[in-house]
């Protein structure tokens, strides 16, 4: 058995065993989707420590060079004139996928954690959790469009209904609004994966195909097809490489999410419940930044490359606004979510740099920003389980009242803020080092991407002193202060492994660039052949 | 103008205003009385057509006959009648009565422009009467010459008038009578 | 100097009020006196006419028989009103709809 | 370039790392071990430091002149870039490891009675973490581990700040410290980042070291070359301009020195360390380190700062009421001093005066620490509200704290600058090389050796008149409430051995045998170049003695106008005392300027988000809704309605015809009479 394969599957086969199980048993519905997702953890572990690293493991446009690689033929319909309709089953590691996939595992461990506080229909929410993790998995595994496609998809409608029936006040809103915005973008992405597929012939045989890696190489491209690198083809009078790129881009922009783009983000995040928030930021965002580099870059090299100056401009867009924005907020998680544009905005400008310390850089970003913010929205839900109340102004001293927490507060803000020591430091300041030095993007981006740095530092710190420090005064008064209790174990459990992590990744870089470093050396040498 | 001339049109007009009147008012016991009217001032343009026993006839007939049944028929009908009729709303032209009103004018149109436009004083008939001294003048005694008339000429519809009137006679008082098995 | 016109024109007057109670009223004996008018118009007509026929006597002579067989269907037709009202409790003959589908 | 030399390598790498560990070994310890731990946490980070001393010491003797080396050790790659990890060692570093370790350890020792027992273990995580941030960063050999260490002195300068969270002006305190070493901090990020683009290392030696790639870059046509890569001219400007904003926020330089005087909220102890002798040398300390980035008119700028910012802070320190604050603006106008003394070349001068400095600026707080410490106990002893920091209340404490009261005397010799202390060595250094700086050049330049001297008289008076106020005269408080119980002494041994120590430090021949000339100081001589040329010229012997006599006048000035009771000639009301009290309206320009403006823009941004994009996408969801209710309409009443009107039309004539067999009587009689008109109507016109 694949262990990719095992590694997308057992979700599934956990939310049909909870399926299975009468609601008698709902209690143990929480420690089964655990037990799916420790699996799941000790799987990703092991992948981690079986990828081998070196130049002839790279991956990115070789198919050979990916890893733990399962390919099936799983839809094949002969269409007459029009060949064989060929879909695989083909999934597959390389460096970049390898450490969203580990993440992902962490990430939905903490999640199952901070799910415990869901009380209503619990045999729903479970079995949906886990579909949308088996979604999240196979997004990061497939090589196949298709495939990518359909689990891309398939992540929405959990997401839907888990917004949407175990959220906040607004949460039908909220839920349509996020809805709609991804499918907005992924629809249009339907049609160039089309276009793509009917440019893109199979070498071996002959077949249109959907595997990405086969997109990625001009050669395949059969002669004056729409997408074909030689043939310069236009729609609407718009070359129709350029047009493909910003499509499936502006698609992952809205996952990411990217400035004029972002407004279903703080919605969603405010609305959902606190697992939920904690996957959408830790886990779906870099589906986003994912999904640019394996398929914006990978199959539309020389757009990316010459649109590398949009692309970082909407980077430093998304930062400094979404700082900005954070600054205004007196919703706690509201300002995380803003604060989480300003750091996907990072990912987005180390990207458009197209240098490896930038795109390294926006990866150890992906995933610092995946364990950090899951920390972060953990914590909220701390403290929303408690009083169910985050408005900042209605807190103040809580050091005094919950120091543990207030701790662990701190550690989560200014590993956020970008202090040395913590992966985000590593991450954005190598980001800025790529950008500064690419010749793609203009140099003052790199320096205004740092004044994001500064406003992070600065809602972090009026949010620590506004809520945190100063005499203990609560809007609730003792009835509040009753319930604001210490850390249980639980919690504590989730959130020490995050806190090691953030501070592992700082001190010893090496865990994450250690792995992708050939694949991001191996990305940029491809899109730079690729220009020439 | 001629005293003649003047009965003429008072007799016309009330005959025709009270005409009217009985069409418009809802007041079913008025109108019936002001048919009365009318019916008077129908004697009345008979007598002037030098008709006097055709006049004669009509009020007792009419008058003393036909009203007096009406009036008996209405107040066997009862109250009910009445009260329906009280509801109704006094206005002159109202709107359910607008098609009835318009397809009377139109008809009345119609009849004037035929009237006026058959230029019946010059029929040739008339010409011939008037030639052959048939024509009746005030001074003339008409009874007599109307018996005989009836008597004579007219005895065959006579007859079968008056049987007529003995057939309605039985089936009238048929109808009227208590139907005691019902 | 009084014509035929001016009598046919009177005539034709109340037959055309009779014509109306007869369209309008919603109640038998109103219909009833529409119908004697529209007949006496027409009577009217008869002695008008009757006028320029002094040998037979035509005209007079049918308007009395007019007037008579008037007041004989009179008879019967209030009689028939008399019944309608004990059956339906109506005389309205817009109300006796029985024969409509 | 790395330059090992076998025999005392393995020895000085682990005894710098030991050194730099021993701290943080006590701050985790202490971390993890919450609770109830008292003052024996206390205890542990004493000895830690005590061991970074000695280490420190051993590593001082052993690199101390013995040239330039470092070790390293590959961090992690980043595409093709390794980042190492690594150690350097120079006189510079050598010289701080010890002066931070030496520093710390009194202050530490001073805490364990200062700080509540109850509070230790939290305080003395901080202040151990602090120690090894600080002692890495001084050790460090490239810019990102520097850059690193350098924000975590900041971090941990942010948590002692804000060690009293309850206060509201502590941690609104720590919190503008941050934001402020932040702007400072991505200057510094931005420079490293344009010199890694620039010069592909992040190595130190490498860059900076003799013949490094900074001096083998040069200006050409508007671009700046290096050896492999070439940028415009403007971002070496740039990269300066970085530079000097982490050095001004670090040191508190102007326009970003307003956070120091606000850090004051914080335990005087750490005070002491951190906000005067220390980390906020940290920023000479950089500049010692990248000098030879910077060209000419960069260094002018240096200088004309420094001097700009020690003449300011000096006329705000004349009339503070706050016993910390005066030190503080006080601490800001020596740091001027230091920069100032880069700007004019005096690199050894400027390297000088930041270790006597430390020194003394540290005895002093920890002074004002034993005072205010002991005013607090009056204070809490008697339920008093007033401010314990308040020299108004003070005044004739000599008789009850005499040692106190000499280790303050001594401390604020030093910093006029008086003879036979440590500071008159070192700042006449500075005075002396201003003027000889000016000389050569144009005559405007004038004026910064005479502003510094200027700042010299200034700071005579408000150290006169802190001393007057505090310790001479009758005890305020007294006779303000005259039935309180005093029992003021110079407290336990704790808080005595440290100010015997650093008085002691703070006097000449530490430094030198000579008390008189700074050129014979050891420590002086240890950064010159081999070379150096001793110019005797007049200023050696003039300026020292202007100084000297200007300051004793201002001192006897000083005496009469406070404890003579001569009339001030400054009236309280006038614009001048106002702009020194409230410090030059800077911090009002700041809150009610900059930050107003960033709160707002960011509210409008806010506003923005909401209203324009988020309300663009509804207006489109309007849109759509619109467009569907329009559909919906169309389906409904054109596209179903067609059909509607099919079958009402064919109902409509159905039902008009059946209306003829309504078995009204007069209906038939009307379609009877219409259908006559019509026919009649059709005759009449055909």
């Amino acid at each position: 058995m694949n262990i990719l394969t095992l590694f997308i599957f057992i979700p599934a086969l956990f939310g049909f065993l909870i399926l299975a199980l009468p609601d008698g048993l709902k209690q143990t519905f929480k420690y089964i989707t655990l037990t799916a997702t420790l699996i799941q953890l000790a799987l990703g572990i092991y992948l981690y420590l079986n990828f081998k690293t070196g130049a002839e493991f790279a991956g990115i446009n070789h198919e050979q060079q990916f890893q733990f690689v399962q390919k099936l033929p799983w839809i094949s319909l002969n269409m007459g004139n029009a060949g064989r309709m060929q879909v695989d089953y083909f999934v597959g590691v390389d460096g970049i996928s390898v450490l969203m996939l580990v993440m992902t595992a962490v990430v939905m461990v903490i999640a199952v954690l901070a799910s415990w506080e869901i009380k209503q229909n619990l045999k729903g929410f479970f079995a949906l959790f886990l579909m949308l993790d088996m979604a999240v998995a196979g997004v990061f595994c497939a090589l196949d469009f298709f495939l990518f496609y359909l689990f891309y998809e398939l992540m929405l409608l959990p997401l839907y209904f888990l917004i949407g029936m175990w959220g906040g006040v607004r949460r039908e809103y909220a839920a349509i609004k996020f809805f709609l915005y991804t499918l907005f973008g992924s629809v249009f992405m339907l049609l160039i994966m089309v276009g793509l597929y009917l440019s893109v012939t199979d070498p071996g045989t002959g077949n249109h195909t959907f595997n990405l890696i086969s997109m990625m190489n001009p050669a395949n491209y059969t002669q004056g097809s729409v997408f074909s690198l030689a043939s310069h083809q236009t729609l609407f009078g718009v070359p129709a490489r350029v047009l493909g790129f910003v499509v499936i881009f502006i698609a992952f922009a809205i996952k990411v999410p990217v400035v004029p783009l972002h407004t279903w983000l703080p919605d969603a995040h405010v609305e959902a419940p606190t697992p939920v928030s904690i996957i959408l930021a830790g886990v779906l965002l870099k589906v986003g930044g994912y999904g640019i580099i394996r398929i914006c870059m990978g199959i539309f090299p020389e757009v990316a490359v010459s649109g590398a100056f949009w692309i970082g401009l909407l980077g430093v867009i998304s930062i400094i606004y979404g700082a900005l924005n954070a600054l205004a907020q007196r919703d706690l998680k509201r300002l995380i979510a803003y604060s989480s544009v300003s750091h996907m905005g990072f990912v987005l400008l180390g990207l458009a740099s197209l240098t490896a310390e930038g795109v390294s850089g926006a990866m150890m970003q992906m995933v610092s920003h995946g364990f950090l913010s899951s920390m972060l929205f953990f914590l909220v839900g701390i403290i929303y389980d408690r009083v169910h109340d985050r408005d900042i102004y209605n807190f103040r001293g809580l050091a005094t009242t919950m120091p543990q927490y207030t701790t662990f507060v701190m550690i989560a803000f200014f590993a956020s803020l970008g202090l040395p020591g913590f992966s985000a430091f590593v991450a954005e300041a190598f980001t800025l080092a790529g950008t500064f030095k690419s010749d793609l993007v203009p140099h003052w981006m790199a320096v205004c991407g740092s004044i994001g740095i500064l406003l992070s530092a600065a809602y972090f710190l009026w949010t620590l002193q506004r809520m945190f420090f100063g005499k203990e005064l609560l809007k609730g008064g003792d009835a509040w202060k009753q319930a604001l209790t210490g850390l249980k174990i639980r919690e504590k459990l989730a959130l020490f492994p995050l806190a090691v992590l953030a501070l592992a990744l700082g001190v010893m870089p090496s865990l994450v660039f250690g792995k992708i470093n050939d694949s991001v050396l191996a990305l940029i040498e491809f899109t730079k052949h690729m220009v020439r | 103008m001629s005293l003649v001339t003047v009965m003429f049109y008072l007799m016309a007009v009330i005959a025709v205003g009270s005409a009217v009147y009985v069409a418009a008012s809802k007041n079913l016991v008025r109108s019936v009385f002001m048919f009365f009217a009318t019916l008077f001032a129908l004697a009345g343009l008979y007598v002037l057509s030098l008709a006097d026993f055709v006049a004669v006839t009509q009020v007792v007939v009419y008058v003393g006959g036909i009203l007096v049944l009406i009036l008996f028929a209405f107040m066997l009908s009862g109250r009910e009648s009445l009260a329906v009729l009280a509801q109704q709303t006094n206005r002159l032209i109202a709107v359910n009565k607008l098609p009835a009103m318009l397809v009377a004018m139109a008809f009345f149109g119609l009849l004037a422009y035929v009237f006026l436009h058959a230029r019946i004083n010059d029929a040739p008939w008339l010409q011939e009467a008037a030639a052959n001294q048939n024509v009746f003048t005030p001074q003339d005694v008409t009874i007599n010459h109307l018996g005989v008339n009836l008597m004579t000429t007219y005895l065959l519809p006579f007859e079968v008038i008056s049987i007529l009137l003995l057939m309605a006679l039985a089936g009238a008082a048929h109808l009227s009578r208590k139907e005691a098995e019902a | 100097m009084i014509t035929l016109t001016h009598y046919l024109l009177v005539s034709a007057a109340l037959f055309s009020i009779g014509l109306y109670v007869i369209l309008s009223k919603q109640n038998a004996i109103q219909i009833l006196i529409g119908i004697e008018l529209m007949l006496n118009a027409a009577i009217l007509n008869l002695v008008a006419f009757g006028k320029f026929d002094k040998i037979n006597n035509g005209g007079q002579s049918f308007a009395l028989f007019a007037i008579v067989l008037a007041a004989a269907t009179t008879a019967v037709a209030l009689a028939i009103v008399l019944n309608v009202y004990r059956r339906y409790k109506t005389i309205d003959p817009g109300k006796i709809n029985q024969l409509k589908d | 370039m790395t330059s090992i030399t076998p025999h005392i390598d393995s020895v000085v790498v682990t005894c710098t790392l030991l050194a730099a560990g021993l701290p943080l070994g006590a701050s985790a310890v202490n971390f993890l071990l919450p609770g109830k731990t008292g003052r024996a946490s206390g205890w542990l980070s004493v000895l830690a430091i005590l061991g970074s001393l000695i280490l420190a010491g051993i590593v001082f003797s052993k690199v101390w002149n013995a040239g330039e080396w470092s070790v390293q050790q590959a961090w992690f790659t980043i595409g093709s870039t390794t980042v190492y990890a690594g150690l350097l060692f120079n006189n510079l570093s050598a010289l701080m490891l010890l002066l931070v370790s030496a520093i710390a350890l009194p202050v530490h020792i001073y805490s364990t009675a200062y700080i509540k027992a109850a509070e230790q273990n939290r305080y003395f995580t901080y202040l151990s973490f602090f120690c090894f941030s600080m002692l890495a960063l001084v050790v460090v050999n490239n810019l990102v581990m520097l850059y690193a260490f350098w924000e975590l002195v900041g971090f941990s300068s942010y948590l002692l700040i804000g060690f009293w969270f309850t206060r509201d002006g502590a941690v609104k305190a720590n919190k503008k410290a941050f934001i402020m070493n932040r702007i400072g901090d991505i200057g510094l990020l931005s420079a490293i980042i344009i010199l890694f683009v620039q010069y592909h290392t992040f190595d130190l030696t490498l860059l900076f070291g003799q013949n490094g790639l900074v001096f083998n870059s040069f200006m050409r046509n508007g671009l700046w070359m290096a050896p492999a890569h070439q940028l415009p001219a403007v971002w070496q400007c740039i990269a300066f301009g970085g530079v000097f904003l982490a050095v001004a926020a670090k040191s508190a330089q102007f326009p970003l020195h307003t956070w120091l005087p606000d850090a004051m909220e914080g335990p005087t102890s750490v005070s002491a360390l951190i906000h005067a002798a220390t980390m906020v040398a940290a920023g000479v300390f950089l500049l010692g380190r990248v000098y030879p980035l910077f060209n000419t008119t960069e260094l002018d700028i240096l200088a004309i700062i420094g001097c700009f910012t020690a003449f300011l802070a000096a006329t705000i320190a004349l009339t503070q009421n706050d016993l910390k604050r005066i030190l503080a603006y006080s601490t800001i106008s020596q740091l001027g001093y230091m920069i100032m003394a880069m700007g004019i070349d005096a690199y050894a001068s400027s390297l000088f005066h930041l270790v006597t400095h430390a020194f003394f600026k540290c005895l002093l707080f920890l002074c004002a620490g034993v005072i205010i410490h002991e005013v607090q106990h009056i204070k809490d002893e008697h339920q008093l509200d007033i401010d314990p920091q308040n020299i108004l209340y003070m005044g004739g404490l000599r008789k009850k704290m005499p040692i106190t009261f000499m280790a303050t005397v001594v401390g604020c010799l030093a910093l006029v600058g008086i003879p036979l202390t440590s500071g008159y060595l070192s700042k006449d250094g500075i005075l002396i090389q201003a003027f000889e700086w000016a000389e050569s050049r144009a005559w405007y330049y004038e004026i910064l050796p005479v502003g510094i001297l200027l700042t010299s008289a200034l700071t005579a008076f408000y150290v006169a008149r802190l001393i007057f106020k505090v310790f001479f005269g009758e005890f305020k408080l007294k006779e303000i409430f005259p039935d309180i119980h005093l029992h003021i002494s110079d407290g336990s041994w704790a808080y005595r051995l440290p100010l015997i120590l650093l008085a002691l430090c703070s006097l000449f021949p530490l430094f030198s045998w000579n008390p008189l000339l700074y050129e014979h100081a050891w420590l002086f001589k240890g950064f010159l170049p081999v070379d150096y040329l001793v110019r005797e010229n007049v200023y050696h012997a003039i300026v020292p003695a202007l100084i000297n006599i200007i300051s004793v006048f201002v001192v006897y000035w000083a005496y009469a106008v406070y404890l003579q009771q001569r009339k001030l000639v400054f009236s309280q009301k006038s614009f001048l005392f106002k702009l020194s009290y409230h410090h030059w309206y800077i911090d009002t320009f700041y809150q009610q300027v900059v930050v107003k403006a960033v709160v707002a823009f960011s509210q409008a941004l806010f506003w923005f988000d909401r209203q324009v994009i988020d309300g663009l996408i509804h207006q489109l969801t309007r849109a759509g809704k619109l467009l569907a209710g329009m559909s919906a309409w169309a389906d409904r009443y054109i596209i179903d309605g067609f059909l509607l009107l099919i079958t009402q039309v064919v109902k409509g004539i159905g039902s008009f015809f059946r209306s003829f067999q309504g078995g009204k009587v007069q209906y038939y009689l009307y379609s009877m009479l219409i259908l006559m008109l019509t026919l009649f109507i059709i005759k009449l016109l055909v």
